[in-house]
Formats: structure tokens, sequence, C-alpha cells
């Protein structure tokens, strides 16, 4: 049953695209493993971290994409989900240091000491079992999508309103983090991690597993995603995207549809936020920003809305770019960036997959004029 | 200072009226000598004694000393008073007081003085000016006086008292005289009287004086008079709070307006979501910068009038991008508003870099032309023209803006396309044209925004990042399409913010109102004003 | 698929950079020195000069023939304030670009997000700017002020010349401001300050509407005794901060403010002249009178193309910062980061101050603390200056700290020995 | 709430928008199995009255009673589709981005909780029921298409079949026969009477012929409020009703 509702949705693109996601997710940290650091085959930690921080950026592109292209809901606030997400893997990470801050104290983290805290805050409990963590990766930001969603879905915000809410919703969060009475560290956030469930978050081993993780969940992400868009729920969900009035006069109830791929997106941005944590070292409000939120979406515009496929190769595009335009031409690099999303969003709208799509179709009918 | 000292001042005062100036000369000379050899200490030192030598010349010398116009030549160590003009110095000998040409700041030392010398100067200065002709002075000299309250100063203020004949001043003056005697150790029945006295004057500086004499009376009767005058003080002062505070919600309100009035009529009227219109609102404040750049370089007397100047431009400058923004991205985009969206946030990050490329990453200084500057009391309100002016500035804004809708043939034509283009169309009416040029209406109202903004914040590549999203949430509260409910909507979340803050702190007030405007729109969710009937579907 | 493609470009391309920047050591190759500072974003408005003197300083450097008869290149890279990007762009410094020092941050969030690359990788960075202390690592120098080369002579100047009694700290809220704060607060009491005499106010970054706050101070300031505003807000809130002062009339010679985040780069961005008297410390002002000085800042000026370029504190650090690091290099005769940070601790190099700085075994610098009052031309006039002062990264005045203290010198070599407990490692178990 | 057997009951039902009255105090009656026209100039109120009664619009006052229990003024427009009021906009509107099939699927009569549409696959007998429909509107071949590539005329037909498919008790149809040729019109008609073997049927329409074809009991709204009822002829003889069409 569960195996038949979740290869429902796999078309042989996705299937192939899935496997590519996963081997390079194996071959690329074994390749730092057993290669000598001499070979040319060998894969630098750096860029280990790299992939890894484009792959979880990439689930959180799928996020987005699943909510945007599927059910039209444009939510600019996916960056909470993400940040929040990422405050939970950092809190957990936090409680792990122990006593190798620099005051040495055992339970309280640095920033805490110097702020004189007594001790240990309420919500600060239980982050030092992984487990835990994670759970509230996940349930912190489903909650906090599911109380959005629940009132603006049911008294109907939609389009632009949602936007701007959700919007309002992670500009008041990175308010509130910024906050050092908040006593999840203001500004500087969390940052210094020494281990991850007992392994040296520094060592490359660590770094190759985090990697394969994030291949990992992104594949199993894209394929429950593509399940769930393939199911008939699948089917109401673009339906009520294209004429939700209209799904509501055949009686649907349209709140349930849009609450549900809402939450699942969010839960999903958090664990993208659990995963980038660890791999880039820090975690701080300006994750809230609602620029990032912003960003994520265009990954999403530059991939193409309403593939699967194309918020993950969006997310890789954008992300490699900026990595590799801030080193090479750091004064103009936001000009190409900012360049690229007009012309994106006015000549592909379809986005990248779409571009290759259409190649695709003229090159066949190239072919079916060929005999003739 | 010792009270032995104001006195010397004082008498001198009254004293270099007989004596014959010529005697003194010759000292003069050597206490401007004092006066620029040493430290600050003997600096101090060689004021006072420069204040009680009771020259004509020494109040001149003493005020160019305070606001560092007091030169030494290095070529001849001759002491002048140099006033700016240009970027020379035109230069008076401070003895004589003959003009000694021009020069440059390179070609002098400047005689330094710090806070404390300037409090001291200004003590002797207004000890000597409680006589001075000039009505002003010799009222600002007794306000002065009043702040100090120093037992000191009180014979100098008797002997003024004697002398004035405007009552303004006189009040003034016995008000300054009350607070010196409650410093000084009068006796009980004065200081009673002395507090009956400052009381009537109800405000933060009387509250000063009345609270500093609570904590430090030793007579128990003063004593609680004098708390009693500053809790009656404070209640009064209090509903005067509240007031203010209103005025500062008005003031910031009237910001948000500016900020916004622009994107109501691209988002609310177009549908288009502008995220560059931030961007628009910068192009307006450095344009306010370009122009001040000239007018400093060619023409400072226009200094003054930069800011009307620069009106004018910012609205050509960013109406004028904005046209080029909507024919060459948005047209393509009608329809497809989240794409605007995308579109324009990309071309955001395009114009911030540009500015940055062109204007350096660094804040650029647009000054305040003195009709903007300073503050004045309105009874307790302390309202300064700054603000005052934005205020005044973005009503007018909306105003024009009204009626250019509600009068003009292109605000028809802006309104019949928005209603129903086809139509529209149909009836001969270019909207393309029409398109095009009501997002340049939009953009270049941002832009007489950056010119007002200019004057109250960083002139800086980021400068409208920090307005978009706000923008963005007056105008949903407001109710898109509706500027009066943008003008509500400023306003309300203005006030609202600004009463919020003493309590909350500032971060947490912003907090708030954002889930206020969250919560709100779940209850409302077309904003306060929303258009009703079946057109919304 | 094309981002698989796009990423092995990126590989082979990595490996390629790898391979020539490994071999390059061998021969007189350039020396390579990074540059870590935000063009774009929020902080570029502060870090952007300090990129420029870099690269000034660096072909300074190589027109004296580099060092150890190698050139000195420059590889700027943008973090873009974003402060997880800081972190990254690190890494791609010391393991792609494989630099022998990084001069960069300006951010404290930023120092501590690159903090655990440079001790793994074991890199060198040089951060200049003035921050809250309460660290040392052993691969940063710290050629900034710790807050005890700022914060407290100020507040002395205050008491002894203007005879403050009441005390408005006034911060961004975040850790600097926060923990100067406390340590003043600390400060004051210890000098018989009532708390009812202390009023602590924090704002967001950017804040732009000072309307309240700035009447706030007023009131808390019309309220008898002498008060002063010490004020640790961040960059880019001062300019409105200080036009609501100007506005609302507050005279230095009322309620002096005293900023520790304010310099002549800021001051750029104000008409100053109702700012008369309003204080600022730091170790270096553009005004100081002397030949160095003047010397730098014509260098400065001639680089810019701009006659009227400014100069300000966190430049001095990195020239002060710059200078040891050559001294070291010569002087260890190689670029490798041991040796290198062995050979930085007791280098004493001139100050633009007139003086000598050195480098402690604690990893900061001697400075001299001056207090200086803005002009009308948005200049500083050096009211008071203080002799060297050695940065103490552990602040006395906070519980937690007072009893460590960092030596980076064989055999101790540690960043936060407990002088109770006698062990390295805070508090210790 | 009066009980009643009617079908659908109007009683003193109000709504204005922002001042203007577009439905004042109109009461109408529906018996079951009945097929009904309703015609009026533009801006009388018809396409309202069908908003009221789908639950888009909330009216200001009045009863609106379905099957002599249901207060549709209560009910949101999923529950009253699910109690069994079907709608057919005047512009035909289908799902662009599916399939024919998928586009009957989504509106066959049965599912529709979220959750249980997760797991759900078509039943037998669900495909059965869409093989019967795709025949009756003619749409066997085109039942892999895309919605978006149907012709005006097709979606016409798609549409009759979604409401086929939704097999509600009472059907509103809104112009249907807007933008179509003679033929059309006529082969439309034979349809609706067909389903209205089945189905009880309100239609709105300004084409007099159509109306004629239909051959039923005819209700003439103006300014929101009915000014006449019964067959074609009866109206069309009505002083009153000619005013109101020919103007003075």
């Amino acid at each position: 049953m569960i195996t038949r509702f979740l290869l429902q949705g796999m078309d042989r693109n996705l299937r192939l695209f899935v496997l590519l996601v996963l081997a390079i997710g194996i071959a690329l940290p074994l390749l730092n493993q057993i290669m000598p650091p001499s070979s040319p085959f060998y894969v630098p930690a750096w860029l280990l971290q790299l992939i890894g921080k484009y792959l979880s950026f990439a689930l959180l592109a799928l996020a987005v994409d699943l909510v945007w292209g599927f059910c039209g809901i444009l939510s600019l606030g996916h960056g909470a989900f993400f940040a929040l997400g990422g405050y939970c893997m950092g809190m957990y990470l936090m409680r792990q240091i122990g006593s190798r801050g620099v005051y040495g104290n055992p339970l309280l983290p640095d920033f805490m000491v110097f702020l004189n805290y007594k001790e240990l805050p309420w919500f600060w409990y239980g982050f030092d079992n992984f487990g835990f963590a994670m759970l509230m990766a996940i349930l912190v930001p489903s909650l906090l999508a599911f109380a959005l969603g629940w009132f603006a879905f049911r008294s109907r915000v939609t389009g632009v309103y949602l936007s701007i809410i959700t919007q309002a919703m992670t500009f008041a969060l990175m308010l509130a983090f910024f906050r050092n009475d908040m006593g999840l560290g203001g500004n500087n956030g969390m940052t210094d991690f020494k281990e991850i469930l007992g392994f040296s978050v520094q060592a490359d081993s660590t770094r190759a597993v985090l990697c394969f993780a994030s291949a990992f969940t992104l594949a199993l992400g894209l394929v429950v995603s593509a399940a769930i868009v393939g199911s008939r729920f699948g089917k109401a969900l673009t339906a009520v995207r294209d004429a939700e009035s209209r799904m509501r006069f055949l009686g649907y109830r349209v709140e349930g549809y849009k609450l549900f791929v809402f939450v699942f997106s969010a839960a999903m941005a958090g664990v993208a936020g659990a995963l980038y944590v660890p791999q880039v070292g820090i975690i701080n409000p300006s994750e809230f920003s609602p620029a990032n939120s912003i960003e994520a979406v265009l990954w999403v515009a530059v991939g193409g809305r309403g593939t699967l496929i194309g918020p993950v190769i969006g997310a890789f595009i954008v992300n490699f770019g900026k990595t590799w335009l801030t080193g090479a031409l750091p004064e103009f690099w936001l000009f190409a960036l900012g360049a690229l999303f007009i012309v994106v969003t006015l000549l592909l709208p379809k986005g990248v997959v779409g571009l290759w799509g259409q190649i695709k179709a003229r090159s066949q009918a190239k072919k079916a004029r060929a005999p003739a | 200072m010792s009270p032995k000292r104001i006195l010397a001042v004082l008498l001198s005062v009254l004293a270099s009226a007989a004596l014959a100036g010529a005697a003194l000369a010759a000292d003069l000379a050597g206490l401007i000598a004092n006066l620029t050899a040493g430290g600050f200490g003997e600096r101090e030192t060689a004021i006072t004694a420069l204040a009680a030598s009771g020259e004509q010349r020494a109040a001149p010398i003493l005020e160019a000393l305070a606001s560092g116009q007091l030169y030494v030549r290095k070529s001849d160590n001759l002491v002048l008073i140099g006033k700016p003009d240009g970027n020379q110095l035109s230069l008076t000998e401070a003895i004589s007081g003959k003009t000694a040409g021009s020069g440059t700041e390179a070609e002098l030392d400047r005689v330094r003085v710090n806070n404390r010398l300037r409090g001291v100067i200004e003590a002797a200065v207004g000890s000597l000016t409680l006589m001075s002709p000039d009505a002003r002075v010799r009222r600002g000299a007794a306000e002065a006086l009043f702040k100090r309250r120093d037992a000191a100063s009180l014979a100098a203020l008797d002997v003024a008292l004697a002398a004035e004949k405007d009552p303004r001043i006189k009040r003034a003056m016995s008000e300054a005289r009350a607070a010196s005697v409650l410093a000084s150790d009068a006796p009980t029945a004065q200081k009673l009287e002395a507090i009956a006295l400052v009381r009537e004057r109800a405000d933060r500086d009387s509250l000063g004086v009345l609270d500093a004499t609570a904590n430090s009376a030793t007579d128990p009767e003063v004593k609680a008079a004098a708390a009693a005058g500053a809790n009656a003080t404070r209640q009064t002062l209090a509903a005067w709070e509240a007031a203010q505070n209103v005025w500062y919600g008005i003031s910031l309100g009237s910001v948000l307006l500016l900020a916004a009035i622009g994107l109501a009529i691209t988002f609310g009227t177009m549908g288009v979501i502008n995220m560059a219109h931030g961007e628009m609102v910068m192009l307006g404040a450095y344009t306010t910068f370009v122009v001040q750049e000239i007018i400093r370089t060619s023409a400072p007397h226009l200094f003054d009038a930069s800011l009307l100047i620069a009106l004018p431009l910012a609205f050509v400058v960013a109406g004028g991008i904005g046209i080029l923004i909507e024919r060459g991205i948005i047209r393509f985009l009608y329809g497809r508003p989240l794409d605007t969206l995308l579109a324009t946030w990309g071309l955001s990050l395009v114009l911030q870099q540009a500015v940055r490329s062109i204007f350096g990453s660094s804040n650029r200084e647009v000054g305040a032309p003195s009709w903007m500057s300073g503050a004045f009391q309105l009874g307790q309100l302390n309202i300064t023209y700054g603000r005052l002016w934005i205020v005044v500035f973005s009503l007018i804004v909306f105003v024009t803006l009204i009626l250019v809708l509600r009068k003009t043939p292109l605000g028809l034509y802006m309104r019949a396309v928005t209603q129903n283009r086809p139509m529209a169309s149909a009836m001969g009416i270019r909207t393309p044209r029409v398109d095009a040029l009501t997002f340049g209406l939009g953009s270049g109202i941002a832009g007489l925004a950056g010119v007002a903004l200019s004057q109250i914040d960083n002139v800086s590549p980021n400068l409208g990042q920090g307005y978009i999203i706000d923008s963005f949430m007056v105008v949903v509260f407001g109710g898109v399409g509706n500027l009066f409910g943008t003008l509500i909507g400023a306003l309300t979340l203005g006030v609202v913010n600004k009463f919020l803050e003493p309590y909350a702190g500032a971060v947490l007030g912003k907090i708030l109102v954002l889930v206020f405007i969250i919560l709100f729109i779940q209850r409302r969710p077309r904003g306060l004003f929303a258009l009703k009937g079946r057109s919304v579907e | 698929m094309k981002f698989g493609s796009m990423m092995r470009t990126g590989m082979v391309a990595a490996g390629l950079l790898a391979g020539a920047a490994g071999s390059a050591f061998a021969q007189g190759a350039p020396i390579k020195v990074g540059i870590l500072h935000s063009l774009s974003g929020t902080m570029a408005i502060s870090e952007t000069t300090l990129k420029d003197v870099m690269l000034m300083l660096i072909e300074e450097q190589n027109k004296k023939g580099g060092v150890l008869g190698r050139k000195l290149e420059a590889v700027v890279v943008d973090p873009a304030s974003n402060w997880p990007l800081f972190a990254e762009k690190a890494r791609e410094l010391l393991q792609k670009d494989k630099v022998a020092a990084v001069f960069g941050c300006w951010t404290s969030v930023s120092r501590k997000s690159v903090l655990p690359v440079f001790e793994e990788l074991n890199g060198i960075l040089f951060y200049p700017v003035q921050y809250e202390g309460e660290e040392s690592s052993r691969n940063v120098f710290y050629t900034g002020a710790a807050p005890n080369q700022q914060a407290i002579p100020a507040v002395d100047y205050l008491m002894a010349n203007e005879k403050v009694q009441r005390w408005v700290l006034a911060g961004t809220d975040y850790v600097y401001p926060r923990t100067t704060n406390k340590i003043l607060e600390a400060y004051l009491k210890l000098k018989g300050v009532k708390q009812e005499d202390i009023l602590i106010n924090y704002t967001p970054f950017g804040h732009s509407d000072w309307q309240s706050i700035v009447a706030d101070i007023k009131k808390f300031g019309s309220a008898g005794n002498k008060t002063a505003v010490v004020s640790t807000i961040n960059g880019d809130a001062n300019v409105p901060f200080y036009k609501e002062l100007g506005n609302q009339g507050i005279k230095a010679k009322d309620i002096p403010v005293v900023a520790f985040s304010v310099g002549e780069e800021e001051l750029a961005g104000i008409d100053t002249k109702p700012l008369i008297g309003h204080l600022a410390a730091w170790n270096y002002f553009q005004s100081v009178k002397n030949p160095t000085n003047e010397a730098f800042i014509k260098t400065w000026q001639t680089y810019t193309k701009n006659p009227k370029r400014v100069t300000n504190d966190p430049m001095e650090a990195h020239v002060i910062g710059f200078n040891m690091w050559i001294e070291a290099v010569k002087k260890a005769g190689t670029t490798d980061a041991d040796a290198v940070i062995d050979a930085m601790i007791g280098i004493a190099v001139p100050n633009l101050t007139g003086g000598l700085s050195a480098m402690m075994p604690n990893h900061h610098i001697t400075k001299p603390v001056l207090i200086g009052e803005i002009q009308g031309n948005g200049q500083f006039d050096v009211v008071s200056s203080t002799a060297l002062v050695l940065g103490d990264e552990w602040s006395d005045y906070l519980p937690d700290s007072k009893d460590l203290i960092s030596d980076w010198r064989k055999p101790m070599s540690c960043g936060n020995f407990n002088v109770v407990t006698g062990k390295c490692g805070g508090k210790g178990k | 709430m009066r009980s009643t057997s009617a079908l659908l009951y109007l009683s003193g039902v109000t709504v204005s928008f922002d001042g203007f009255k577009a439905l004042n105090n109109l009461s109408l009656l529906i018996e079951p199995g009945e097929m009904r026209a309703i015609i009026g100039p533009n801006g009388a109120g018809k396409t309202t009255m069908m908003d009221v009664v789908t639950g888009k619009t909330r009216p200001d006052s009045g009863e609106v009673v379905f099957d002599g229990r249901a207060d549709l003024t209560k009910l949101d427009e999923a529950n009253i589709a699910t109690l069994g009021i079907g709608r057919k906009f005047q512009k035909p509107t289908v799902f662009e981005n599916h399939t024919v099939r998928d586009n009957l699927l989504l509106a066959l009569a049965g599912l529709r909780k979220w959750h249980r549409l997760l797991l759900a696959q078509p039943t037998k007998d669900e495909n059965h029921r869409l093989t019967e429909i795709l025949s009756v509107i003619r749409m066997e071949e085109q039942q892999y298409m895309l919605g978006a590539r149907l012709s005006h005329g097709q979606k016409q037909w798609l549409e009759i079949g979604m409401l086929l498919a939704q097999d509600p008790k009472l059907l509103l149809v809104d112009e249907p026969v807007a933008g179509m040729t003679d033929v059309e019109t006529e082969t439309t008609a034979q349809v609706l009477r067909e389903i209205n073997k089945t189905h009880s049927v309100v239609v709105v329409e300004h084409d007099m012929s159509f109306v004629r074809a239909l051959g039923v009991k005819v209700t003439v709204l103006h300014e929101g409020s009915m000014l006449a009822e019964g067959t074609l002829d009866q109206v069309s003889a009505d002083q009153r009703v000619v005013e109101v069409y020919l103007g003075r």
C-alpha cells in the first residue's frame, strides 16, 4: 500500500534524477574518504561542505515549490521554518559543547554565561537529546505553519495578502530572535559547535556523512513529494491552484488541502534547516530575514516552478553562482544575480527545466520532420 | 566656579563702564596670551581672568573661543578671530578687533576648548551678557543661569533684575534667581517662595530644580514643598507626554505614509508588487545629495533652497527610471503579480549595487536647511521643525495625489484602465501609455519620499531596504487600491507603534505591531477599507 | 544534468587551483593575503573602506619589494554581510587559495562564524574592530580595542572633567553593547553610582525613529544632576540618532554623548555643526598631528583619488596589524602559520598616533586611548589621551571572566587559563 | 425556518453592495423535478441570485431553504455543493491542466476529504461511471486531452459532463448557450431536458428562442425582485415585462 503510494508519482525522469542525487550523495563523500589528497579525483572537504549546503537549500526550495508551484500559495516566510529547524539543531549542538566552552561552564552556553544567566531557560531542556531536538526541528515549524495556515486559509486570505503576512511573520521572528533576552544568542546566534552524536563536526568523516545525509533526505523528500503530487490528492491540489472557487462548488473543503501541504512543506523546510546548521557551523537571526525567503522563492523560479526537479536545479544554479561569483568578481556579482532573476522571470517563466523541455520538444519536432 | 570669582566678574562688569580701556589694553594682551598657552586647566583660569578684566573685547573673544574660531597664526603668534568664508577664513585681530586679511586652517593653530571650558565661558559670558543691550541675549543668559542654578550667580541676577525693564525677561530672571536661591543657603521663607515661583513654570527644567531641592534640602518644610511641587509638575508633564506620543506617532506615520503612498499606486491600483520601490526612495535621497553637492560647490547661498530644488528633480529621476522599468520589465508581466515581485527583487539588487559602485558604499551627507533644523515648544510639546515639515509635506503629497487621480484626465484614464482594461482600450485610451505613466507617477512619489527621508535617515545604498516591508504592511493593512486606507493605515500604525514603544520597548513594539497586522488580515482579509461587491472576485 | 556538469567543472577548477597554490610555495611566487570584508549588504557601509586600505597597504609593501623577496597578492572575496557566507569564504581562502593570512571581519558575529574555521585549518586572522572581548584564539590577532581600551577611560574622562553623575547606556541590541554595558555598569557601581542614576536602553539594528528615545534621554537628563550618554549604537543607526539629537537640541554641554562606534566615516554622513562637543573614544583620530599619520592620510587620499576621504580607527588597526604581520614573517623567515603565530608575540610597530604598539601574549595589542570632541568639520579634537593601555580580553568586571587570563606563549599557550583552578579551559571541571 | 415541500425556497432575500441593491426582497419556489427558466435584463440580479443559492454571497436578509431542511444562508460553498446543488458558470470553467478524464474524476460524487484522497485509487465502478459520462458527452477520444486544449464548445460539454458526474439534486445553469451556434443551442436544449428527467434544473438565459425551445415555466427578474412568472407566452404578454425589455 505505502510503497504503491510512494511510487505512484514517479515518472522516468524523476526516478533518474533521484538516483542521480543519491549517486552524488554517495560518490562525493566516498571520493573524499578513500582518495588520497594528491589524486585528481580527491574531493576536498570544503567542496563536500558546499555540496551539503546546496543539498539542504535544494530541500528548502522543494518545500517552497510544493506550496507555490503545486498549490499556488506564494509563501515569503519559508526562511522562517528553515531557520526554526536550524535553531533546534543549533540548540542541540550547543548543549553538546558542554564544558568545552571558553568559560568551561558545564551547563550554560558561553553567551548565557557572559549575560549572567544563572540557570538554563526552560525551553532549553531536552535539547541535549538528539532525538528530541530532531523531533522539535519538525514539530516547531509544523505547528507555526499550522497556526498561521489554520486562520489564514479559513478566512480565505489568498495571493498577495498571504505572501505579505508570511513575510510579516518571518520579519517579526527575525526581530524577536535578534533580542538577546530571547535566550537564544541574540544577533550572534549559535556557533563554535564541537560534536554531533559524539563525532567532531570538524572531522572530514562527519562532513562526508552529513553530505550523504542531506542527499538522502533530499531524495526522500523528492519521492514523498512526487507521491503526494501524483495522488488523487495531488490532482485536487493543482485543481485548487488553477480554479479555487470551482473546487468549492464541486464540494471540496479547500482549506484542508492547503493546510496539509503548507504544514508538510514547513516540516520539510525545518528538516532542511536542521541539516544546514551543522554543515555551515552557525545559526543566527539573519536566517529569518525576509530577503532569504524571497531568495528561496527565486531558486524555485529559476529552476522551474510546478516541477519537482526544477527547484533542486534552481537551488544549485543560484547558490553555485553565488559561491563562484562572490569569489571571482566580488564587486559585481550582485549585478549578475539580479540580472539572472530578471531574465528568468521575463524569458523563462517555466524556469530552466521548462527551457530544457522546450528544446527537447523542438528537437523531436525536427526528427518528426526529417524523414518527410 | 567659586562664588568669589563670579562676584569679581560682576563687579568688574560694573566697573568696566567707568574705567578707561587703554590702561587695561596691555594686560589684555597678556591675558589673551595665557588663553592660548598651556592645557585646558591653565586655559580655564585665563578665561575667568579675562572675564574678570571686564574688557568690552572680552565677550567677543570668549565667544570666538567657545565656537572654536580663535586662532594663533603660526608665522607671528598673533591671536586672531577667524570667521569662515568659503574655504578661507576672514581674520580679525583679537585684541584690537581690526581686520587682518584672510588665511587657511593650515597657517593657523586653532585654540582648542572642551565641553567643560564651553560651560565656563558660557557662565562668564552669561553673567556678562545679563546686562547686554540685546533682549534676546539677556533672556538666553537668564535661561542658562536657571539651568545652572548656581548660588554664585545670585548677585549678578539681583543687579540685572534691578536694571531690567522687559517684564518677560524680568520673569525669566526672577525664576533664574529663584533657582539660584534654592541652590544657596538662603532662609526657609525665601526658599519657599522661590519654590512657589519655580513651580509655576511646570516644565522639565523646573522639575529638575524641584527634584534637586527635594533631594538636597535639609529643612523638612522646604523639602516637603519642593516634593509637592515636583509631584504637581509631574502630573502636568504626564498629560503632555501622552500628547507628545501622539505627535511622535503622527510623524512616524507620515514617514510611513510617504514611503507607502507610491506603492499604494503601483501595487494598489496596478497590482504590481514592486520590490524595487525602496530603491526608488533611495534614488530620491541620492538626488538630494547630488543637488546639495552642486550647491555647496557652486552656489552656497542657495543651500536653504536645496530641498525645494531637489524635489522636482527627484520626482523626475525616480519617475523616469520608473517608466523605464515599466516599459522594460513590468509590462511583460501584467496579470502575473507574483512574477513582478521576483523580477523587481532582482532589479532592486542591481539598483543597490549600481548606486554602491557610483557613490561608494558609505553614507552620504545631506544637510538640513536652516528652516528644517531645530525645534520649538508648543506648551510642553517639543516639536522639531524637520518632523513638522515632513508631516506637512506628506499631507501635501497625499492631497495632490488625490486631486491628480480625481481631477486630471490622466487620473481618469488611470482609474478607467485599472477598472476595466479592455473597455478602456476599446474607448481609445492608450493603455500602455497610461500604465507607464501610472508606474512613473508611483515611482516619482517614492522619489519625493526619498528627499524627505534624506533628512532623518542614512543616505546609503541600504536606505530603501529599511522601508520596503513597512510600506507593504501599510498598504495591505489600509486596504489595497484605497488611498485613504493607506493614509489611515500609516497613521494608525505610527501612533500604535509609538504608544507601545515606551512600555514594550522599540523591538517588542514593532513585533507586536506586525503580529497585530497578521491577525487583522485574518479578520479582514482585504484590509481596513476593502472594495466590496462582485467586482472583487 | 546541467548542475552535475557545473559541479564537475567546479571540482576540477578547484583541484587545479589547489595544485597550483601548493606548488607555488616552492618558487618565489607571490604570497597570497586574504581580504574578508563585506562589499555588499548592510555592513558594506563600514567594511568596504577596510578592503581598500588593505589593497593600498599591499600595494605599498610591494613597492618596497614585498617580503622575503616575494611579492604580496591580495585575494578579495565578498562575504556579503551574510554570516554563514563568512565561514564559507574563510574556508575557501584558506583551503582553496592557501592564503598566508587573512585580514577581515567587522561584526562580532562574523568573527564568531569564521573562528572555528581558522582554528580548524590553523589560519591567521587579523581582526581590526573594537569588540566586546571575552575571547582569545590562538589563530586570531585582535588589533581593535577591547572594552578597557575604550569604554572605561571614556567614563573616567567624563567623571573627572564633566562631573557626570547620571549615565544613559544606549546601545544596539547585540553582544558588543550588551557586554560593554555590563562592564560599565559594574564599573560605575564600583565608583559609587547609584542604580537609579543608570538608564540602559537597547534598540534594534538600523533603528531609524529615535524620537521617543531621545526624548527619554532628555527627560532623564533634566532630572537634576549632570548626565551623559554612553552610546554603543551600531554604525548604521547613528546617523538618524545624531540627526534627532541635533533636532531636539540636545547640546553637548548639557548632555554629552560619548560614542564607541562613531568615527570619521560615520560622521561623513552627517552635518556635525549641531553636534559640536559630543565625544567619541578611539585609539586613533584622523586629526592627530604627527608625521606618520599625515603621511598615511596623504597616501590614502592619493590612493583613493579623493582629497576629502577620511581615515578612521579600524583602518589604523589594519595598518598596525599588517605591519606586525610583515615583521613577524621577516622574523620567522617563512609564512608558515605556526612560525608566524609564535613570531607575532612581542613585535612592536609604530602606530599612527606617534607611539609604538606591541602584540601581547594574549594576542591583543597595546594602544593609547584618545577622547575626541566632534568638530564642525566632521573631525575630532583630541581632548584627552592616555598612555599605552594593554587590551584586556577577559574583563575583570564580569563575574565569570575575572579569573581568566590568556597567554599564547609556550608552555602555557592557553586562551582561557583560570588562575584560581590553575587549569586551562575556563572553570574546569 | 418553515418547512416546505419545495426543493428550493427563497423568501424575502435582499443583497446589497455598498448601497446598491442587487437583490431586493426576492422570493422564489422550485419544486422537485421542475425545470425553471429565469430571464431578465442585465443587472436584474440573476447571477447574484445564483451566488446566494450556492453560498458565494451571504444575503443581508431573507431565507434560503434547500430540500425543506437545509438553511443555505448558514452554509458555505462546499457544504451546499455536497448537499446536491451543482452550478454551471456562464463562462465554461474546467481545470485547464487536467485531462478530460481527471476533470470528471474530480467532479465525481463521493470522495472529498483530503486525507482520504491521499491514498485513494479510482475504484472499478468509479471508472465505470467515467466511461459512461464520457460517452454521454461524446468525448471518449478526447478523454486524455488537457482541458486547456479543448474548444469552447468542447469545454461546454465537459462542464456538463462534470455536472452529471457531480450528480446534484438541483442544477443551476448560467447562460449555457452564450456564443453557441443554433445547432449547438438546440442540442444543449435536448441535453438539459435529458438531465431534467433525473434532476431539477434552474436555467438563467437571455436567449428567448432557447427558453422557448425549453418550453418551461419562466420567472422574470427585474432590479433584484420578481416581476412576473408563468409560461413564456403569459409573461411576454405582460405589459411591465415588455416595458422592461423594450423600454418606454
